[in-house]
């Protein structure tokens, strides 16, 4: 396709305008960085690709819990900056220095990939800005890694499924097979369950794992027919988790051999899964049935707020909102006045829709963990699974 | 496929003039920009010296490597593997063991993708880093799928005394600019060698190549290897800069971002690539910077901008920039008589 | 007084079923053109490609400058001193007239691109290298077009280019693949007399369709027929041969 | 490839035996991967063969489908009507898309048709989230379809996946036919061995090329319709099976139908027995597999 000298000319003007705009572009943010009164709240989540719906619905809940205080932080008008990370750990570092040392962000809220948390990790220690982590729940950020700047308020990979234990052996299933995809949140995953399933008194009679994010599951599933475990425990999320259901559903399996799982496993699955997710026990941090008034005036005011019904990564959302909104009013919006700040932060109790939390000396959430059963498209919630659970913290030198 | 044009690889005097402003740009920028600025035209540097070894293989030998990724990634995962927990280790030691590690990795890896041709040789190379991804992102002792820190900057030091500093990010900048001034020196240089003559007449014609007695397979791996290890500088740099490397830089993106880099700036003369390696930076994170207009949220849709962006690119100059840039060149010229 | 450059013996090449080149054997001397004749699909080409190591044979022999060549990759029989043109010009379009020629001449040099000291020399520099593209392009009769697009030289200069690259492998023996082909009169006769000039110091094997040149040219000819040697001998000999006029001349001349 | 804490998987778990009916089922499954690789592979393949055209948005075509088969059948209450008016949507798309993009690219470097192609994934990763937003979402098994055959104590199998296979076995046969029996197939087989001949004998390469074209983006999406119901549909599910894809192509030997569907066969092998027996490298082995095969057979198995 040989293009006339008229369109290449064309071409060339075109890109030495690109190149033009984008040299000002690059130089604009820096010219509007006039240090303004304004806190600056830097948002980097998702906003493409698999997980784009968990940054929306992290943005929305974090949004409302600082509208519920007009807006303000301890006081002061705020100004939202955001980046979509894509979940691409390989730019983790390169977004968050936008957020951090172009758009100079008092606090950065991010984000939900564990990978690309790894690099936002590395900036938040490096620079000392504070870090709300509203999602990603890789161990590090907790434990051997963690850092007095750098708050979570959502989980810690293995919180979850280190309550699936003793609610399988309750229910007398001693033998499982545990299922997952071979990567970092798998095995973390992987080591909630083998803790607290061995401490109840169950046995893993076979570990099976997949490559990410190889949805294939059928090799496996006849594996696990052959075993003849008592039940089957999973960590999977995101649309993969729909085609497991609904593959172990076909498999006929789902009626012979219960099926467990973090409760990743349902959330926002439950139309792809349909009929297939009916019955699935999951344990996590919250459920959308919660029957306390705190949770139904959330659920009422996000409704109304954003006209769609809100998820766990709402309420974490919501939840990192309103650790930042207590931590701003200690300091009188001052996030500079460090020491008070995160005082304040660690010794919070949380009055969110899941239940009152605290904040461990690690910086995760102290929280009860609930036992869900998806009855017609939702997930009740059936019991504490366990209370007050703690993530051990291992190798964190805080506190 | 189309018989291969030439490749712009002596630079009219328009070209030349744009090549040394950039350069004399890049010198200056530091005393400019702000922290981050440096930082980011650090990273394009690196990804620069990334796409220039590409440009080895594509431009200058017609092998479309669809797995370059691969080569760039080993390098800094043996430099996360050098570096101890808790001091840091010296540049001396870390740089050459790196890119050695891709040299190596490329010259095994070469040895059996450089039988196979066109397309084939597209989908070896991609089924080969696919490997090495899998290998690193599977297998909790190599870091796993979220990668690994690297605690520290590697020590340059001669005698007792410290050469430079590279946490400070300007002297990393010139450092790193340094490098790729070097590294483009050195491929220019070997552009014009028997070296580089015989890698482009295999491009334009591996057959003629052979019946006129030339070992094709030794050039072609020698080029493969040569360009895994200059793809092993650049992803040391990266991992110094960084200081965290993860299994997504071998991913299928990063390879194929580098293709588009060095066809952005046009193949063959690794000033193409330099000149790509920027244009494509910019142009995704001015995508991503786009305002809001009205309600759209402009910014939230740069894959379409970027994909469209791409697609006319190929469509409109597929000589990339630079020949865009000559093209009009020679134009005025004409006008000018 | 001359002497023997290359010898074939029982060269066959079968694709499955078929036999491309069946059992021909063929000695090329010094100081003497042989040409190859027959009509189209007599197995010409692919005699040429069996003994350029294009392709290797099924069965047979090919000893070249005292060295068994059989099943040789292209390039080391190349070394070994038998440099080919092709029937479809096959040149470095991309590249300028001396860029191809002298590129073909780089190829005389030692070979070593895994040697970091050779990436730093200057191709363009090397002495012994121009000498001989310059001599390959002189002898060739390109001299004045040494800056043109190989791409953009007639067809005729593109033979003639064919050829010099060959040149400029300096090869004891050379095999011409229709040099010939879709030439004009005043390029053909140049291109004869180029033959002959060139006659003195090569063994030369001519696969050619132009009867009046081959005739003209060949001390020995040697008629192929579905991939057979049907006749051979001087061009008096093949004339009055029978079925050689039955098989191919008669066609020819009809 | 033992590693401390995480998952320690066993590196040659088949050490405990495997059962005769389980290694059948195993056998099945494996089969019913293939047929499905196949089926996405089948365009790819005829793409690349016949125009030469490397086509990294197959997989958007693939995700195309899902997504239609998502709105239509909802639409349409059935998802065979769904199948249907996908089918014709998406082979329209096809020829569409060759009449703007694709034909201007045929003569053009492999590396001009990488970029392309690569850039019309960012394009279509964003359209669809335009259109069709990011949540996951499920497409119901027509009722006669949702039953499942036990086949052991505790595992039954699927009557869809059954299906599913059938469709594929289907047009694996139609293509060989088309192919192999009508005038078209001559006509396009005849473009693949020589286009200029080809024009000589009066064939109008430039229909040939679009409706191959078409047919191919027609197969990738009917693959993701088909598979939609057990996939469920969500965001990137293109990319994921497109590399796949371009194993079985290269292994196959690029342009040669049969050989896709035997590698592609072989690739479900591989890879559902490998998850079994070598979990720990079950990632690398399908690539392994490639590389072995071009070492071997550096222009796959089946070269045209």
């Amino acid at each position: 396709m040989n293009s006339t000298p008229t369109t290449r000319r064309l071409v060339l003007t075109r890109s030495a305008a690109v190149i033009g705009a984008a040299s000002s572009g690059l130089l604009l943010p820096e010219l509007a960085k006039a240090q303004s009164g304004k806190l600056r709240v830097g948002l980097m989540l998702p906003y493409t690709g698999t997980f784009a719906q968990l940054g929306v619905a992290i943005e929305n809940g974090v949004r409302l819990a600082i509208n519920e205080q007009g807006g303000k932080l301890g006081g002061r008008e705020i100004e939202y900056f955001k980046v979509d990370d894509e979940s691409e750990p390989s730019k983790g570092i390169e977004n968050a220095n936008k957020l951090v040392q172009r758009d100079k962000v008092d606090v950065l809220i991010g984000t939900v990939h564990s990978g690309v948390q790894m690099g936002i990790h590395k900036v938040a220690r490096d620079s000392g800005v504070l870090c709300l982590i509203p999602n990603a729940g890789v161990h590090m950020a907790t434990r051997a890694q963690c850092a007095p700047n750098v708050f979570r308020t959502s989980f810690s990979n293995s919180q979850p499924t280190r309550a699936l234990g003793a609610a399988m052996v309750a229910k007398g299933h001693k033998r499982a097979v545990w299922i997952t995809w071979k990567y970092a949140a798998g095995d973390e995953a992987f080591e909630g369950f083998k803790e607290g399933y061995l401490a109840a008194g169950g046995t893993i009679i076979k570990e099976l794992g997949l490559p990410f994010p190889n949805v294939e599951f059928q090799a496996l599933l006849t594996e696990i027919a052959a075993l003849k475990p008592d039940a089957v425990a999973c960590f999977f999320a995101g649309g993969a988790s729909a085609k497991f259901m609904i593959d172990y559903a076909a498999a006929g399996l789902k009626d012979k051999i219960p099926l467990y799982g973090s409760g990743f496993l349902t959330e926002g699955m439950l139309d792809a899964a349909g009929p297939a997710a009916e019955g699935v026990m999951t344990t996590l941090h919250y459920g959308d049935s919660i029957e306390t008034p705190r949770n139904k005036a959330f659920r009422l005011e996000y409704a109304k707020a954003y006209k769609m019904q809100p998820d766990v990564y709402a309420v974490q959302g919501y939840d990192t909102g309103l650790l930042l909104v207590h931590g701003a009013n200690a300091v009188k919006g001052d996030l500079n006045n460090k020491a008070v700040l995160y005082k304040a932060m660690e010794t919070v109790t949380i009055d969110s829709p899941r239940g009152k939390w605290t904040m461990s000396k690690s910086h995760n959430p102290i929280q009860d963990i609930y036992l869900r059963v998806v009855q017609n498209k939702e997930n009740k919630v059936i019991g504490v699974a366990a209370k007050a659970l703690a993530d051990s913290g291992a190798g964190c030198k805080m506190g | 496929m189309s018989t291969p044009t030439a490749n712009l690889e002596v630079f009219p005097r328009s070209v030349r003039l744009v090549l040394w402003l950039g350069l004399a740009a890049l010198a200056a920028f530091p005393f400019a920009g702000s922290d981050f600025y440096v930082q980011m035209v650090t990273r394009m540097m690196i990804l620069a010296i990334f796409a220039m070894s590409l440009d080895l293989l594509q431009g200058v030998s017609g092998l479309v490597s669809l797995g370059h990724a691969a080569y760039f990634g080993l390098a800094g995962y043996a430099l996360a593997f050098l570096m101890p927990q808790n001091e840091a280790a010296s540049l001396w030691l870390t740089l050459p063991l790196s890119v050695l590690a891709s040299g190596l990795a490329a010259l095994v890896i070469g040895f059996f993708v450089v039988r196979t041709h066109g397309i084939y040789f597209i989908m070896v190379t991609m089924a080969f880093a696919q490997m090495v991804f899998f290998l690193f992102f599977d297998n909790k002792a190599l870091g796993g799928s979220d990668g690994l820190y690297i605690n520290f900057k590697p020590t340059v030091n001669l005698g007792g005394w410290t050469l430079m500093d590279l946490d400070n990010k300007k002297t990393l900048y010139f450092f790193t600019l340094a490098a790729m001034l070097l590294v483009y020196g050195f491929l220019r240089r070997l552009l014009w060698s028997p070296f580089g003559r015989a890698l482009a007449g295999i491009r334009v014609n591996e057959h003629r190549m052979r019946a006129l007695g030339f070992g094709t397979f030794g050039y072609k791996l020698t080029a493969f290897s040569l360009a895994g290890a200059l793809a092993g500088l650049a992803g040391y740099l990266w991992g110094v800069q960084t200081g965290y490397i993860n299994p997504e830089l071998m991913g299928f993106h990063m390879s194929a971002h580098a293709i588009m880099m060095v066809i952005l700036g046009g193949m063959g003369n690794f000033a193409g690539a330099i000149v790509g390696a920027f244009g494509f930076e910019v142009v995704l994170h001015l995508f991503k910077d786009l305002p809001q207009v009205g309600s759209v949220q402009l910014g939230k849709h740069w894959q379409l901008w970027m994909g469209s962006f791409i697609v006319l690119v190929v469509i409109f100059a597929p000589r990339g920039l630079l020949g865009l840039a000559d093209r009009l060149g020679r134009h005025k010229g004409a006008a000018d008589e | 007084m001359s002497e023997v450059l290359l010898t074939a013996t029982g060269l066959t090449k079968r694709f499955g079923g078929l036999a491309a080149v069946n059992n021909v054997s063929l000695t090329l001397w010094r100081d003497r053109i042989h040409a190859v004749i027959g009509p189209n699909g007599a197995g010409k080409s692919t005699l040429a490609n069996l003994l350029s190591g294009d392709l290797p044979p099924t069965d047979g022999q090919v000893m070249l400058c005292g060295a068994d060549i059989t099943g040789w990759t292209p390039e080391r029989i190349s070394r070994q001193g038998l440099g080919r043109s092709y029937q479809k010009t096959n040149i470095f379009q991309a590249f300028t007239v001396w860029d191809n020629v002298r590129l073909a001449a780089q190829s005389r040099q030692p070979q070593q691109p895994w040697n970091p000291l050779s990436w730093l020399l200057t191709a363009s520099k090397s002495i012994a290298t121009n000498d001989r593209a310059t001599r390959a392009i002189e002898l060739s009769g390109l001299k004045d077009r040494r800056v043109a697009m190989a791409g953009a030289i007639s067809h005729g200069e593109q033979r003639q280019l064919e050829i010099a690259m060959t040149l400029a492998t300096e090869p004891q023996v050379l095999l011409l693949d229709e040099p010939l082909a879709g030439m004009g009169v005043a390029e053909a006769q140049r291109m004869v007399e180029l033959l002959l000039k060139l006659k003195a110091d090569h063994a030369i094997l001519l696969v050619e369709h132009d009867m009046d040149a081959v005739f003209a040219l060949a001390d020995h000819l040697t008629v192929m027929v579905n991939g057979q040697v049907i006749a051979s001998g001087t061009p008096e000999a093949i004339r009055g041969n029978a079925d050689v006029q039955a098989a191919y001349l008669g066609e020819e001349h009809a | 490839m033992k590693s401390k804490g995480g998952t320690c998987l066993p590196f040659f778990s088949a050490l405990h035996p495997m059962d005769f009916p389980t290694f059948l089922i195993q056998l099945l499954n494996s089969v019913q991967y293939g047929l499905l690789l196949f089926m996405l592979a089948a365009g790819l393949t005829l793409i690349f063969g016949i125009m030469g055209v490397v086509n990294l948005a197959h997989g958007s075509f693939y995700m195309l489908g899902a997504y239609l088969a998502y709105s239509l059948s909802a639409q349409l209450g059935s998802l065979t009507l769904a199948l249907l008016v996908g089918a014709l949507l998406s082979v329209g798309f096809g020829l569409a898309l060759e009449w703007l993009l694709f034909r201007h690219f045929y003569k053009r470097d492999h590396l001009d048709q990488v970029l392309l192609t690569f850039g019309l994934i960012y394009i279509f990763e964003e359209l669809r989230s335009m259109i069709w937003g990011d949540d996951v979402h499920g497409v119901a098994i027509p009722a006669l379809l949702g039953e499942s055959i036990p086949l052991t104590a505790n595992l039954s199998y699927p009557v869809y996946r059954l299906f599913m296979s059938a469709v594929c076995v289907a047009l694996a046969l139609g293509l060989y036919l088309l192919i192999s029996k009508t005038r078209l197939g001559m006509k396009i087989r005849a473009g693949a061995f020589n286009r200029d001949m080809a024009e000589a004998l009066g064939i109008n390469i430039k229909l040939i090329h679009a409706i191959v074209f078409a047919i191919g983006v027609g197969l990738a999406a009917v693959a993701g319709m088909i598979a939609a119901p057990v996939s469920s549909v969500y965001p990137n599910m293109g990319s994921q099976v497109l590399i796949m894809c371009f194993v079985v192509v290269v292994i196959g030997g690029i342009g040669s139908v049969r050989g896709a569907l035997i590698s592609a066969l072989l690739v479900g092998l591989v890879d559902t027995f490998g998850k079994v027996l070598l979990p720990s490298v079950s990632g690398m082995l399908v690539y392994m597999l490639m590389a072995a095969v071009l070492l071997w057979k550096p222009e796959g198995l089946f070269k045209q």
